[in-house]
């Protein structure tokens, strides 16, 4: 029985069926990683889990609970936190403020209405924004308004936002798309080292075969809205179908 | 008393609408209070057919009168506003103009708290001098109740007395105390009130509203609207052919209680043949109207409209008072015109009546023109109603409910 | 490592043949901030060329500034394509001197199909490749001419995006970060596509993070850092090159 | 039943008004992102051109009189309409009695002249600039423009006349049997309805069949990646601009004769034609055109009086008339999260 | 100081100064003299420019914050003002009850349409609550006169009996006996200041009023507001409620446009529809984006700038240019009076639709940005040597 439980979720978009009976299972502290062609319904296998979208049919329990017909937002207090394909940050504030947040939200809730202290006084959450600013590598780009960041750096941010909140899933939709491969790496490094301290369950999907394989305890392979293959990441590296469909002769 | 003159110069405030729907409405009348100024301090005008000797033509008490405007928006708040700042800032000793009952009650209301006079402008409503009625105010319009009475015995003769009427009145204060006041009028003599249908003050497109009146088994439109509301309704009321049709085997006929001479021109053709009423008229014959009439065109070129009539005859009126009473202190200038008795002014002799502060003079009932001889000749005077038809009681229903309170001399 | 190797020097060596596409000096703004330092460096006819960099180096800003587009804002320099002097075009002046970029995100247009953002490519001149041919060099495009182009999975959209480029009568085709979230097998075709498409002899300008990938379909490499050129030379320099690719590559 | 059928006719020219400025406005959202203020002012502006030709027909030749004064003093003076002078007095008498219709010639050059100049000179400043900046600026722009018409025009409304032969009412109720009489209807606003068909019609078709109109949908969705295909996309939006303009200028123009025009017309219509963009969905031209129609309708039906009576005594909501749109906007827009047909993320931040 | 930093207090500190020396600051000119038009010290545009600096104030933490565009606030201000002058009519002319009322029926009010209109965001939000304004506008207007009195406003009768209003009490608004309409007048010279105690109540709740503004903007809630408008999405994923947030914001913007209302009845108790109509709701928002949207200071600017234009320009008249002028040759005074007039007096509106075009053209951002740039252009003198270090530049602080 693994931490988050996927059982026979369908999903159709008008005449596209995107999901068609997935079934997936996820133990609690692995790395799975989520592979497969483009347009395999991935990203929407995604939105599924934390509340995006609603699947016509099928159950998601995360932890012995139900997460479907939850708001994202109660999803992610349960423990859910996800970096999205194109990244999803705070445009307008600044580095720090953008790590700030989450450390809020997982020290006062979904809603509080602190409206009469200083953000700069909450010494915990200027603590934690700033240690974990530290270990993404991205202190000194503190003051720096996030949107105004590359594109790279604004992902390695997101991840660190995730990260802040401590969550027991971690969901990553490429997380190290147009990253440079020194990021890559140190970003590799920092979620093994997250591993190694906490209990996290990580799943991930990516198209980067080097992530993948460095990360992964076990990858599910998606084609056309179904799973294909399950297994570890040396099986999945031999197995034909796989690399006929998605890996091709490079990998 | 509050802004005591100390110079040699005393400052009236005129506040009228310069922006809005009424802005036309307020310069003419702007131009009447100039005039009225020049007036006071050189003499001329009305002050040589007034019957009231007092004003000598050296401004008032010996000190030259000069002026401030405002603009009232046709707001309640931005005319207080104004007027505030007028009493305020320029020391205004009092306030005269608007366009509009809810702001001539509004600022009225003002005037009362501060010690100030109000000569109110143009104001029609039953409320003015009714329920909202103040000893520091004072109101030479005419009003709803008066164009009712005015206007029931004109249409008695010319459409008779079986008449089943249909009412579309503007959705407001005004609106249902004309409304009130006509149905009043026409139910004594002896029509019928099919229905009455209120309708929403921004509206602009009456066709929905007129378009049911064919069918109700109405032969006469009465249209209870003022300013942009008047002249759209009245235009689309001719647009859907209702002055062409019979209906109960006569002619379908509209009246418009209120009239002014901006919105005849706003209405253009299609208030030919129509009914309504006015405090006054540009081609009225007496000596009064012909002085200011004369020295209202040979300054500006064209004839002056009611609304600029009440105004000028409000100012001098204001100044004679206090000539009369020897003081600017609010309470002498309200004894003063309390009960005041004059003639020369236009409209005949008129009294300011002490209950109300409510002036009452003759009411003219008037007919759009069929062939109209220039732009400002689009009205003609059908009858001028004697006063004594267009009196009522002080605590008549429709105006009861209020109270003068006292003089308010301010600080 | 405090002192940074001088790389500088191989860019003489370039300067010398004749250019077909000429970066002078560029410097370009976003508002008050100062991305494109001094960019220079040409491109020859019919060559592919990799303008490599870590996220942030300004690799964006300098396709960019190239195609005119208003933001960053080319405050000084100068861009010659084929002797005609870009700088002093707008974006569209410069499509139409024969310029093409396949933005960031593909940038697939709403709203029309396939066909028809295809067709938008063929109203101003000077117009390439019939929507027929296309169709040929990719066949899944044809497949879905009537389908909304935004519903194309993401390596379809990369697709389209090129094939975009290639209804123009290009002369220099930018390529930013082609490879970014595609499956690998898909990564395969583009790289083909890329070489049918020199074969053609349009010269091309690619960006991309998987250096590697891009270095061995090169001809010359460019690197960028912090909105300059810190190396200007063949592409098999920088593979043999430990100590180039470790400081500005971390490969 | 007739006077439902009226009450639909009534709707169905209000409506018309509705959705020509609805349509305006949405293809200046759409193609420009630019939130316009200014948008109502150009419907008045379109009025006022009908107004200005009439008064340039009407110019008089005034002989002043030497010896006749006027009642209040100065002296007289004869005037002649200069086109009765010139053409004869029957054709001078007709130009001036067609003048509204003829202004839709006269307001078109204009109308595209005016579109042109502001998209050049001010809107297109604006086109990166938040909608708060770009309401801030069409909205001083329109008070400029209706306080320029007042100082010229005055506040008050000018009555400007259809052409006689439109000035009757159709009789409807005898043509689909009727009572004669039971259900009459200006012809002048079934020439308006008429008239909006048409204009909507070849918007859309404009828009849908021609390559210029795929352009202008493809810089409504991205403007930047068209001028990376070489479109000169800014030339397209300007003529875009002028044409919204045109189209609101028209309605202003055949609206005339409905209402006297005046110069805060178009303030009063701005407000109602952005709830009819928004209740139409962002975005969407075929929205803001079926939402011009439906409130129309629906303000018609709100003012008919049973109706009014039924929602005061038996739904305690009285003035129906007066919250009809806003209540149905409320309505659609809770259950519609994007409007009747609006685009998804189209001023939805 | 109160818990804010240097910065903060010393923006503090400016508008107190501001606030409390008014009288003097605004009557620059000797009353008598050509230019004393042009002084606005006058105790009723005083209060006004305070009220509609706290109303812009409130409707800046919905808007500048989170983006909600609301064009139906001026509901809350007409709500406040009914309030209070309802409190006036029943209970006595003491303010304070009236105050506290309009701050909780508008708070409640906001409460009733930010719960349906912040299910939709963007444009859709700004109609929806433009609708609710009209509604509430147009029914104030006609049928829901026993509660407003419609069109004539709602005012306190002598037939009105107070429970708590003695003989020996003011019958004007008063605050605890001290008259809000009462002004001490001091005369220095040819110069004459107003102090008006209505006016100075006022004054000292804007500062309140403010301060609470510039806690809430450095609060973590105020925090959280301006991600909401940065990225819902993100929120939502970071396990935040979107809705609470702007919400709340609604709720406080709400009661301080009802506190505005509360005021303007204290100082003037009338209450008129018309404070409900859309062009009110415009004028807030016209207000707060002339200031510059999202800084601390920008619309008490904004709302300074308009009720200045608004009451100083409108009274300009033909005779008071002439005056101005009369020491010109006639033929170029005449000429120069008539193309002044089209700009003051009934062309006020004309003045200040060019000046909103000129603000928002020239100085994006409002005018806090054109005090910016004019601080920079002092400052930068001093540090023009000092080399653009690019990137660093890229730093901003939305908040300022
Ligand atoms: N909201 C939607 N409406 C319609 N179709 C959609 C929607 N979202 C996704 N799809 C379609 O569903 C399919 C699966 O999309 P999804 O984004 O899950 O793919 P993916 O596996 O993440 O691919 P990639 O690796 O390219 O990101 C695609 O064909 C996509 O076009
Ligand atoms: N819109 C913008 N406004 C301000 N600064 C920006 C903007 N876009 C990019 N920048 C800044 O410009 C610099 C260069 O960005 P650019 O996107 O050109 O880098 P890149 O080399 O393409 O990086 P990546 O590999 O991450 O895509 C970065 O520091 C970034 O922060
Ligand atoms: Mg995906
Ligand atoms: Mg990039």
């Amino acid at each position: 029985m693994g931490i988050l439980e996927v059982k026979n979720v369908n999903k159709r978009f008008g005449g596209l069926q995107a999901l068609s009976n997935v079934n997936l299972s996820v133990a609690e502290n692995t790395v799975h990683a989520i592979i497969g062609p483009n347009g395999a319904g991935k990203s929407t296998l995604l939105n599924v889990l934390v509340g995006k979208l609603i699947p016509d049919t099928g159950s998601v329990m995360f932890d012995g609970q139900s997460v479907l017909g939850r708001a994202p937002y109660e999803i992610n207090q349960m423990g859910i936190s996800r970096v999205f394909q194109t990244p999803e940050i705070f445009g307008d504030l600044t580095v720090m403020e953008n790590m700030m947040i989450p450390c809020f939200a997982k020290r006062d809730g979904a809603f509080e209405l602190n409206a009469l202290t200083t953000v700069g006084r909450q010494s915990d959450i200027v603590d934690r924004a700033e240690q974990m600013l530290i270990d993404m590598k991205m202190i000194d780009k503190r003051h720096m308004h996030a949107a105004s960041m590359s594109r790279g750096d604004k992902r390695r941010l997101e991840i660190g936002m995730c990260l802040s909140q401590q969550p027991r899933l971690l969901l990553l939709d490429e997380p190290t798309a147009g990253m440079a491969r020194a990021d890559t790496n140190n970003t590799i490094d920092l979620l093994k080292q997250i591993k190694a301290e906490r209990d996290i369950t990580i799943a991930i999907i990516e198209h980067d075969m080097h992530v993948v394989f460095s990360l992964a305890e076990r990858i599910t392979v998606l084609a056309q809205g179904t799973p294909l293959v399950e297994d570890t990441p040396d099986k999945i590296k031999g197995h034909p179908k796989v690399r006929e469909a998605y890996l091709g002769e490079s990998a | 008393f509050t802004n005591e003159p100390t110079g040699n110069s005393v400052t009236l405030g005129f506040n009228v609408p310069q922006t809005g729907p009424y802005a036309d409405e307020g310069m003419d009348e702007l131009r009447a209070f100039q005039l009225a100024v020049e007036h006071l301090n050189a003499g001329g005008g009305c002050l040589d057919t007034f019957s009231s000797k007092a004003l000598k033509g050296n401004g008032i008490l010996g000190k030259e009168v000069k002026f401030v405007t405002g603009d009232t928006q046709t707001k309640s708040d931005a005319a207080r506003a104004s007027a505030k700042s007028m009493i305020e800032k320029d020391g205004a000793i009092m306030i005269s103009g608007g366009s509009s009952s809810g702001v001539a009650v509004a600022v009225q209301g003002l005037c009362q708290e501060a010690g100030i006079i109000f000569m109110a402008g143009l104001t029609h409503s039953n409320d003015t001098t009714g329920k909202d009625k103040k000893a520091n105010g004072f109101r030479h319009f005419f009003n709803a109740y008066m164009s009712g009475a005015a206007l029931a015995p004109v249409l008695k003769n010319a459409y008779g007395t079986d008449r089943k009427a249909y009412h579309l009145t503007a959705d407001y204060t005004w609106g249902w105390t004309q409304q009130e006041s006509i149905q009043a009028a026409t139910e004594a003599i002896g029509w019928q009130t099919v229905n009455n249908v209120l309708t929403p003050l921004a509206a602009t497109d009456f066709s929905a509203y007129i378009a049911p009146v064919l069918n109700s088994g109405a032969d006469v439109l009465i249209l209870n609207h003022y300013g942009g509301n008047m002249v759209n309704s009245l235009t689309q009321a001719v647009q859907f052919g209702l002055r062409d049709k019979q209906a109960n085997g006569k002619n379908f006929e509209v009246v418009v209680p209120l009239y002014s001479e901006l919105m005849a021109k706003g209405a253009g053709s299609n208030i030919k043949g129509v009914f309504g009423s006015t405090n006054w008229s540009w081609t009225l014959q007496d000596a009064g109207t012909q002085a200011f009439v004369k020295a209202f065109g040979a300054k500006y070129g064209f004839p002056p409209s009611n609304a600029a009539q009440t105004c000028y005859a409000q100012t001098l009126l204001y100044a004679d008072a206090v000539e009369r009473a020897g003081s600017f202190n609010p309470c002498a200038v309200v004894e003063a015109l309390e009960g005041f008795e004059f003639d020369g002014l236009g409209n005949g002799p008129t009294l300011y009546r002490a209950e109300d502060h409510q002036c009452f003079k003759d009411v003219l009932v008037m007919k759009g023109k069929e062939s109209p001889a220039n732009e400002y000749d689009a009205l003609e005077v059908v009858e001028i109603t004697p006063r004594a038809q267009v009196e009522y009681a002080p605590d008549h229903p429709m105006f009861a409910g209020g109270d003068l309170g006292q003089c308010n001399p301010g600080a | 490592m405090n002192v940074k190797p001088d790389f500088s020097q191989h860019a003489n060596q370039a300067a010398t043949a004749p250019a077909f596409l000429s970066i002078w000096d560029l410097h370009a703004y976003y508002g008050e901030s100062y991305i494109v330092q001094g960019v220079s460096f040409n491109v020859h006819e019919g060559e592919i060329l990799a303008l490599l960099g870590r996220n942030g180096a300004g690799k964006t800003s300098t396709l960019r500034a190239i195609a005119r587009l208003g933001n960053p804002e080319l405050r000084h320099g100068e861009v010659w394509l084929d002797h005609q002097p870009l700088h002093t075009m707008s974006s569209f002046q410069a499509a139409q001197a024969g310029l093409g970029l396949v933005p960031e995100d593909r940038r697939i247009i709403s709203g029309l199909t396939v066909e028809e953002n295809l067709k938008l490519a063929q109203i101003a001149p000077p117009i390439g490749w019939s929507v027929e041919r296309v169709y040929e060099l990719f066949p899944r495009l044809g497949e879905r001419r009537k389908q909304e182009g935004v519903t194309l999975s993401g390596g379809e959209q990369q697709m389209l995006a090129i094939a975009r480029a290639l209804c123009r009568d290009i002369k220099v085709l930018l390529l930013d970060e082609p490879y970014e979230g595609l499956a690998p097998v898909i990564v395969d075709e583009i790289e083909k596509t890329l070489i049918t498409i020199k074969e053609l002899g349009i010269t091309t300008v690619i960006v991309e993070q998987n250096a590697v990938r891009a270095l061995e379909l090169s001809d010359r490499a460019v690197i960028l850092d912090t909105g300059s050129v810190v190396f200007d030379g063949t592409a098999t320099e920088v593979l043999e090159n430990e100590d180039l690719r470790a400081e500005y590559l971390a490969i | 039943m007739d006077d439902i059928i009226l009450q639909i006719l009534n709707g169905l020219d209000k409506g018309s008004a509705y959705a020509l400025i609805a349509l305006g406005l949405t293809l200046i959202f759409g193609t420009l992102g630019v939130v316009n203020f200014a948008h109502g002012a150009l419907f008045m502006i379109g009025a006022f051109c009908a107004v200005t030709l009439q008064k340039l027909l009407s110019f008089e030749r005034i002989e002043v009189s030497a010896t006749e004064k006027t009642a209040w003093g100065t002296p007289l003076e004869i005037r002649t309409p200069y086109a009765e002078l010139w053409f004869g007095h029957d054709f001078g008498a007709a130009l001036i009695d067609w003048s509204v219709p003829l202004a839709i010639l006269f307001s078109i050059p204009i109308m595209l002249v005016i579109g042109y100049v502001m998209e050049r000179g001010l809107i297109k400043h604006f086109y990166k600039r938040p909608h708060a900046d770009q309401i801030l600026v069409t909205f001083g722009l329109a008070i400029v423009l209706q306080e320029l018409i007042k100082h010229y025009y005055g506040a008050n409304p000018i009555p400007t006349p259809a052409p006689s032969v439109f000035r009757g009412s159709f009789d409807f109720g005898a043509l689909v049997g009727f009572d004669p009489g039971s259900v009459i209807y200006p012809y002048w606003r079934m020439v308006y309805f008429a008239f909006s068909a048409v204009i909507i019609g070849a918007v859309f078709a404009f828009l849908q069949f021609t390559t210029f109109g795929m352009v202008v949908r493809a810089g409504m969705a991205d403007r930047e990646t068209v001028g990376l295909l070489g479109i000169n996309i800014d030339r397209r939006f300007t003529i875009m601009f002028g044409l919204a303009a045109a189209v609101a200028g028209l309605a202003g123009v055949m609206y005339t004769p409905i209402n006297s025009p005046n110069y805060h017309m178009g303030m009063d219509f701005l407000v109602l034609s952005f709830v009819v963009v928004v209740v139409g969905g962002m975005g969407s031209l075929p929205g803001a055109v079926l939402a011009g129609f439906l409130l129309g309708i629906l303000e018609s039906f709100a003012s008919y009086s049973p109706i009014k009576v039924f929602f005061e005594e038996w739904l305690f909501l009285p003035s129906i008339d007066q919250i009809i749109i806003y209540l149905v906007a409320i309505i659609i827009l809770l259950t519609r999260p994007r409007g009747l047909m609006g685009r998804k993320g189209v001023m939805e931040d | 100081m109160l818990g804010l930093d240097k910065k903060d207090t010393t923006l503090l500190i400016v508008v107190a100064v501001l606030a409390l020396f008014a009288p003097f600051i605004l009557n620059p000119f000797p009353t008598g003299s050509a230019m004393a038009q042009f002084n606005a010290g006058y105790p009723d545009l005083m209060q006004r420019f305070v009220i509609f600096g706290i109303f812009a104030i409130g409707f800046n933490i919905l808007f500048g914050l989170t983006g909600y565009l609301s064009f139906g606030h001026a509901a809350f201000l007409g709500v406040g003002s009914y309030a209070a002058v309802w409190m006036f009519k029943l209970l006595g002319y003491n303010v304070v009850p009236g105050i506290i009322l309009s701050v909780i029926v508008a708070g409640i009010f906001a409460l009733v349409i930010g719960y349906i209109s912040l299910r939709r965001s963007g444009i859709y939000f700004s109609i929806l609550t433009l609708a609710f304004a009209q509604m509430s506008f147009a029914m104030a207007y006609s049928v829901l006169t026993p509660i407003t009195n419609g069109e004539t406003g709602l005012q306190v009768y002598s037939s009105d009996t107070p429970i708590f209003q003695s003989a020996t009490d003011p019958t004007v608004p008063h605050l605890f006996g001290l008259v809000m309409r009462e002004t001490y007048t001091m005369k220095a010279g040819a110069w004459s200041f107003d102090f008006n105690y209505g006016y100075y109540l006022c004054a000292i709740i804007l500062l309140v009023a403010f301060y609470i503004s510039i806690r809430i903007f450095r609060s973590p809630f105020g925090l959280m507001l301006r991600a909401v408008k940065s990225n819902q999405q993100r929120m939502n994923y970071t396990g935040l409620s979107a809705r609470p947030y702007t919400l709340a914001a609604f709720v406080i913007s709400g009661m301080y446009a009802g506190l505005a209302g509360g005021l303007l009845a204290s100082m003037d108790p009338l209450a008129g529809a018309e404070r409900m109509q859309w062009t009110a709701s415009g004028e807030v928002v016209l207000m707060t984006i002339l200031g510059g949207a999202g800084t601390l200071i920008g619309p008490i600017l904004g709302a300074g700038f308009i009720k200045y234009f608004e009451n100083i320009f409108s009274k300009i008249n033909e005779t008071t240019l002439h005056g101005w002028f009369s020491w010109l040759p006639d033929p170029i005074e005449d000429p120069l009076v008539w193309l002044l007039e089209h700009f003051v007096g009934g062309g006020w509106s004309l003045t200040l639709g060019a000046l909103f075009m000129l603000v928002v053209i020239f100085l994006p951002g409002g005018l806090v940005e054109g005090g910016q740039r004019l601080g920079r252009m002092v400052r930068g003198k001093a540090k023009k040597t000092e080399p653009d270090t690019g990137k660093s530049a890229a730093t901003s602080h939305p908040a300022e």
